[in-house]
């Protein structure tokens, strides 16, 4: 309950956030909500000497579109985007992602880029984000890049940002015409962690098939993956129950999937299958109300 | 490190260690025993308080994180001694036992119906989701927080 | 006339403090000088202790002290057992492990420091080398030869056998009408997890010699007594004061080394010095509750009337034990037989040392266990019989006129009609439409459960010929100059209202308004004697003592107002702050008797001045609640998860005082029997460490996982107690796990299961959905 | 807690094997340390810091090489030990033949967890710990590589010639 002692830097923008960083090389770490860090120092899990708290760093907290991309900065809390009007029309897998993370009070505070940063095998915004097809912003002293979300998860807890990289924001394309998606969890009753998450997004065409399917899963696999397999399965075909499910029984081929106390790797797989297919079809139905 | 923190309406300056937690900010600092400490994962809500009007779990904020914040605590609810309707509420429909739990379900619900004046039974449970009753088997709770929403609503 | 109270919706006394954060639980205290403590523990399920390095820690900023368990060897007795069982082995339980570590979690060192930081930063600078030994953790493995064994000293792991014998079991072997139903069922290790974890302020002051100790306890007089004696001080020189507790559900029944060891540090130092426990301290060292494995055969006859029980009880106690761990077990035994009269009983309780945390009394302690057991094994012969299980139940309940009712068992059942409440719970739940819904729904592919408990249980406790150390409660009523009543308790209530239901009791019995009525409990130097809070004794046993002490008290306002107005003492009544003639020809005001009696100017002769007056009362027996549950649930055919979807109860627990406070004490019961059922297991890995160490893996339940609970209730009184109340506070949690279980492995009949052990994690459901539908 | 998997390594069995046997190569191998020194009874005292994402430990390990049969196998045992926590494990790991400039290293072993990682880590533990191992023969594959095909110059602007 008590964390080891840190030095304090609370930098007022992006520039001097990096440069801090610059400087503590891997001493120091970034606080943005907390509500992944500050668990782990209380267990003493995690004991960095210097923390750079970037939660006051007005720029990064924004959530706007432009030009049908919709981009968010890492500051937006879980509860900005499930309030947001403007993802609720244009996005609203985010909005029905960030309703399960958590609770109210973790939902006020976290943030969706101290999520992603933490990459937390069992969190829920990497498989809504994959599915989305987004891409990351980091910024260093280097400079900035863009990183595809499909790079974005290497392993537990492993982003593929450097120690210095600050994640200033995340981009996903808006929901296109002809558009759904649906995010679908099995909660853990204690952590409330997913036991398996899917977060799913279908395009139809104009005659009703399936243009394309894209299929994020988190909880099951030690990093969040997109099930490529289930989304070749669907491609072109009629998002009927029959083709959903069989498409669906493909969530976790080829996948490394965890197994924990709660649930089996068995058990997991078989989650993954059927939640997919609960996601694709709400998703499917979605699109063809849209 | 100084910091300046409204707490239940009025300022003060402290000087703190980086690493302090915000309810221990609260309780040992400030002498808000009212916030209390169930669990160290986050989980139990016991320790929730408002911040700049949002709920928080405040054993997962520094003390610092909180530097120039609104903090509203159990204490700060009936400041003229006029309970506060949620707390009115737990009173009439036996919403507390021991009541370790109580000031942060008190606070957890006042973000609720802030929200939602008028929430179900349903959205009540899902609303205190972050909070811990051990005591209630939580259906006199959902019953306070009806009452307080009626009350409030009148 | 005022309305009585008793039996009324009252709201409580003890509210206004809580609902406004003002209440004092023991990290509220702050006391000038206060240190504060922690532990380092084990992180070896069994290891023999090299040497201890606190050098470092000692050196830390602010560390005022660090003691191992060399240092306080013949400094502290050790942490005491109170149970009395034959042959029961008690194996020496140090406050700091001295050569050897038994389970994780168990304290190796403390460090006193300036501040609760400090004291941490340097428990984590003390090294230990531990030269880890075999652990054991599955109580049937400690019982075979080869298991390591815990306490050398005491041969083996087996820490008792008790028998319970009635009737003849032997001789329903030879009797080939009889159907034979086996079962063996696990009773899965739980948490209490009172969301205050435990905690204490220690304060020696020397100049007095007095030992002050706030303690977040259900049981202040025997901490009092055994802390004095661990502490080797007279008992007039400790006190010790339950401040707000925040629940305790039995695990604050107990006297814990951590107090011992907060004592000994404040007796050294001279300071106050506090220790408050964290979470995971709370699930590693907070004494466990259940952990049995229950192995049983049933002999019925073909009309489903049951007529013998044998089981065999492998209870895990744990690697020591505390205050009444080997008791609880022994109550499985006691009350295995439920609602019904089976005529002949056998039943061997094995009470095993393993590496963990001692488990202890956890709300029902050890009744849950039986009804669990019974339960499940009513629904079996219905299942084997192929009957319904409501008819099964009928079939073998007593009739309400065969009571007071002596079971084989040993004990005897005050009162009941269980056929009354189970009618009242069906037609609450609405059974037969239910079992149409769930027949339609089969069809369907989707899966109901409907599930009965028929309960009761043993409370109200108890007769100290019975009882470890006493089951009398302590009572006192004092009437002030004023007319204000104080009335002291020797329970200790932390939730339960009683403050609120004792306030009842006196109000109505001296016809004075309800605020006017003050309850203290739970500091030794206040109230003279105690024994505590836990076996749903409070207010039977606790109020019953306030209303025999406030019998007197009236004795003797009656005898001082007859004088004055005239008549015979036995003539008045008391109420509307009078004190007249039935027809209230006669009057005096309350307050003028008050007076009379306290400033003393005409008094009749023989009376002494002064109102205050104590009772102890001493239970005959225990009492009996009882009642039917009803759980509906649904299971999702595809992923195994289950759903609560209704809840119905009837509990019967004597006569009401308080409805409200009734249900809630039922809701919270049923809230922790439905957590046992569906979710919470504590977990040890096979080399003993406990594996669901934080609130992240042990699951408490949430709101949003229940349905509402529907509870009605019926009154059947006690003539145990002149309040004819029998007692709540373990009745729902006593009552509804076996609900939701039969209800679970009724929803998948279609798949031919007999039994599930608990929790039914959706994974077990989905595996036994996997193998298909039979027949 | 089970451990089990296996790695291919691009080297032929005896170099591998010698690798393993070698401690400078461990030492550079596994994940996070950053001293190894022999003890006088054969095995191997290293202070490794072991981290996956934000949660990081230091630990004292004493490594330990029993029943080596070469070029095939040995029995490897550590023990750890850190703040607020222990690590041991002990496995059999398995060289075989995949042709000629292939060996498959299969392991398979029993690792034991204690502290603060094992009370609130369990969901973790099994996917941080194959993490763990993947890094190690992650690390170990380039070292032997560089061991068994060095580069043919040392000049950075010759590059060496492609396998």
């Amino acid at each position: 309950m008590i964390p080891q002692s840190f030095e304090y830097h609370a930098p007022r923008t992006v520039a001097e956030a990096s440069s801090l960083l610059a400087r503590l090389g891997s001493d120091g770490k970034i606080l943005a909500g907390g509500h992944s860090l500050v668990p782990m120092m209380k267990l003493r899990l995690a004991a960095p000497k210097h923390i750079v708290d970037i939660g006051r760093i007005a720029e990064l907290a924004h959530i706007r579109e432009e030009d049908g991309t919709i981009q968010i900065g890492a500051l937006a809390t879980h509860f900005n985007i499930e309030s947001s009007p403007l993802l609720k029309d244009r996005c609203p897998l985010l909005v029905e992602t960030a309703r399960e993370i958590g609770d109210v009070q973790v939902r006020n505070r976290g943030t969706i880029g101290g999520s992603l940063a933490h990459a937390d095998p069992a969190a829920d915004w990497p498989a809504a984000i994959l599915a989305l097809g987004g891409e990351i912003l980091a910024v260093s002293a280097r400079g900035e890049r863009r990183i595809p979300a499909r790079d974005f998860f290497l392993d537990v807890m492993t982003s593929a940002l450097e120690f210095d990289e600050i994640l200033t924001a995340i981009r996903v394309p808006a929901l296109p015409a002809r558009g759904g998606d649906a995010y679908l969890k099995l909660h853990h009753p204690a952590s409330g962690f997913a036991v398996v998450g899917v977060a799913a997004r279908v395009l139809l065409n104009a005659q009703g098939a399936v243009q394309e399917a894209a299929v994020g899963i988190t909880g099951v696999a030690p990093k969040a993956y997109r099930a490529t397999g289930v989304e070749a399965a669907l491609r072109g075909k009629s998002p009927s129950a029959r083709h959903i499910e069989a498409a669906a029984s493909h969530a976790a081929d080829g996948i490394e999937v965890n197994s924990d106390l709660y649930a089996s790797a068995d058990y997991r797989r078989h989650l993954a299958a059927i939640y997919t297919r609960r996601a694709l079809e709400r998703a499917a139905e979605r699109a063809a109300a849209s | 490190m100084k910091i300046k923190v409204k707490v239940n309406g009025a300022w003060r300056e402290d000087e703190v260690e980086p690493r302090l937690l915000l309810v221990h900010y609260l309780r040992d600092v400030a002498g808000l025993t009212g916030t209390h400490i169930g669990c160290e994962t986050s989980i139990c809500g016991a320790c929730t308080v408002l911040v700049n009007g949002e709920a928080v779990k405040s054993c997962t904020l520094f003390a610092v994180q909180a530097d120039g914040a609104e903090i509203l605590t159990i204490e700060g609810l009936a400041p003229d001694g006029q309970l506060h309707p949620l707390q009115q509420g737990f009173w009439e429909e036996h919403g507390l036992q021991c009541g370790f739990c109580t000031p942060g379900m008190i606070l957890a619900s006042y973000q609720l119906l802030k929200r939602n004046p008028h929430p179900s039974p349903e959205e009540i449970r899902q609303g205190l989701e972050g909070n811990l009753c051990r005591c209630t088997g939580y259906q006199h709770i959902v019953k306070a927080v009806e009452w307080a929403a009626a009350r409030m609503s009148s | 006339m005022a309305t009585p109270l008793l039996g009324q919706r009252v709201k409580r006394k003890e509210d206004p403090r809580l609902i406004q954060g003002r209440g004092h639980y023991v990290d509220d205290i702050q006391l000038p000088g206060m240190l504060h403590m922690a532990f380092t523990r084990s992180l070896h399920a069994h290891a023999r202790i090299g040497s201890i390095r606190v050098a470092a820690a000692k050196a830390a900023p602010g560390v005022v002290a660090v003691y191992t368990g060399q240092d306080i060897q013949g400094q502290l007795g050790w942490v005491p057992c109170a149970a009395g069982i034959e042959g029961l082995k008690v194996p020496r339980h140090s406050c700091l492990a001295i050569d050897k570590v038994c389970y994780v979690g168990e304290p190796v060192a403390a460090v006193v420091a300036a501040s609760g930081y400090a004291a941490r930063d340097a428990a984590d600078l003390i090294e230990v080398d531990y030269e880890p030994l075999p652990a054991v953790v599955n109580p049937e493995k400690a019982l075979a030869k080869e298991s390591p064994v815990i306490h050398e000293e005491l041969g083996d792991n087996v820490a008792f056998v008790a028998k319970l014998a009635g009737g003849d079991c032997a001789s329903l072997e030879a009797d080939k009408t009889l159907k034979v139903i086996k079962a063996r069922f696990i009773n899965q290790r739980l948490a209490p997890v009172s969301m205050e974890t435990r905690g204490v302020v220690a304060n020696y002051s020397p100049g007095e010699d007095l030992l002050t100790v706030w303690s977040s306890t259900q049981v202040p007089h025997i901490l009092k007594t055994q802390l004095a004696i661990m502490n080797s001080l007279d008992e007039a020189r400790c006190r010790v004061i339950a401040p707000e507790v925040g629940g305790g559900f039995g695990s604050k029944l107990n006297v814990y080394g951590e107090e011992g060891m907060a004592c000994l540090a404040s007796r050294r130092l001279g300071r106050p010095v506090k220790w408050i426990e964290g979470r995971r301290e709370n699930l590693q060292a907070t004494i466990h509750g259940r952990d049995q494995i229950n192995e049983l055969e049933v002999y019925v006859r073909p009309d489903g009337k049951v007529v013998g029980l044998k089981c065999s009880i492998i209870a895990d106690l744990g690697a020591y034990h505390q205050l009444l761990t080997p008791a609880i077990p022994t109550l499985t035994a006691l009350m295995i037989l439920g609602c019904y009269n089976i005529p002949n009983v056998f039943v061997q309780t094995t009470g095993v040392f393993t590496n963990k945390m001692a488990t202890d009394a956890y709300r029902g302690a050890g009744r849950p266990e039986a009804t669990y057991i019974i339960e499940r094994v009513m629904d079996l012969v219905a299942h084997e019989l192929n009957m319904d299980p409501v008819d099964v139940r009928m079939k073998n309940f007593p009739s309400p006129d065969d009571f007071p009712l002596a079971l084989p068992t040993g004990v005897t059942y005050d009162t009941a009609n269980y056929q009354r409440s189970l009618k009242k719970v069906l037609k609450a739940a609405g059974y037969s439409r239910l079992r149409k819904e769930q027949e339609r729904l089969r069809k369907k592919g989707k899966y109901l459960g409907i599930g009965l408990s028929t309960y009761v249980e043993i409370c109200a406790m108890g007769p100290s010929s019975r009882m470890p150390a006493g089951g009398w409660e302590f009572g006192e009523v004092r009437i002030d100059p004023t007319g204000k009543v104080t009335v002291l308790s020797g329970t200790s209530p932390h939730g339960q209202g009683e403050e609120t239901s004792f306030a009842q009791i006196v109000a109505d019995g001296l016809g004075i308004p309800y605020d006017d009525v003050t309850v203290y409990h739970g500091d030794t130097f206040q109230v003279p004697m105690g024994i505590g809070t836990f076996g749903s004794r409070t207010t039977a046993v606790g109020g019953t003592a306030i209303y025999q002490a406030m019998g007197r008290l009236k004795k003797k306002m009656a005898r001082i107002a007859a004088h004055q107005l005239g008549v015979k003492p036995g003539e008045l009544v008391f109420r509307d702050r009078r004190i007249e003639t039935e027809d209230g020809q006669k009057s005096i005001g309350f307050a003028e008797v008050v007076a009379e009696a306290i400033f003393a100017k005409q008094l009749p002769p023989g009376i002494d001045p002064g109102l205050h007056e104590h009772s102890v009362f001493e239970p005959s027996n225990y009492t009996f609640p009882f009642g039917a549950h009803v759980a509906v649930v649904e299971v999702d055919g595809e992923t195994g998860e289950i759903r609560l979807r209704n809840y119905y109860a009837v509990d019967d627990c004597g006569r009401v005082l308080n409805p409200m406070l009734v249900d809630g004490q039922i809701h919270g019961g049923v809230a922790q029997a439905v957590g046992q059922a569906l979710w919470e297991e504590l977990v040890y890995d096979e080399n003993g460490q406990l594996i669901t160490g934080s609130l992240m893996d042990y699951a408490v339940p949430k709101a949003h996982q229940f349905c509402w609970f529907e509870t009605q209730n019926t009154e059947t009184r006690t003539p145990v107690n002149p309040l004819g109340v029998k007692g709540v506070g373990e009745a729902g949690t006593i009552g509804a796990t076996p609900a939701v279980v039969n209800a679970v492995v009724d929803a998948l009949k279609p798949f031919g299961v007999r039994h599930i052990d608990m929790p039914l994690k959706p994974e077990k459901i989905w595996r036994i959905l996997k193998q298909g539908v039979r027949n | 807690m089970k451990l089990d998997g296996s790695y291919t390594i691009p080297a032929p069995r005896e170099v591998v094997w010698q690798q393993l046997m070698n401690p400078e190569t461990l030492a550079k191998s596994l994940p996070g340390c950053e001293r190894m020194q022999p003890n006088p009874d054969g095995s191997y005292q290293a202070e490794l810091k072991v981290g996956i994402g934000a949660v990081k430990g230091s630990y004292q390990a004493r490594i330990e090489i029993l029943n080596p049969v070469s070029p095939e196998r040995y029995r490897m045992k550590v023990e750890g030990k850190g703040a607020g926590g222990f690590v041991n494990g002990e496995g059999l790991l398995t060289l075989t033949e995949n042709g000629s400039a292939q060996t498959l290293i299969t392991y398979s072993g029993e690792a034991q967890v204690g502290g603060v990682v094992a009370s609130v880590g369990q969901r973790l533990l099994q996917a941080a710990a194959r993490q763990i191992v993947s890094q190690f023969f992650q690390a170990f594959a380039k070292q032997v590589q560089a061991v068994a095909f060095p580069p043919p110059s040392t000049d950075p602007l010759i590059p060496s010639s492609p396998r």
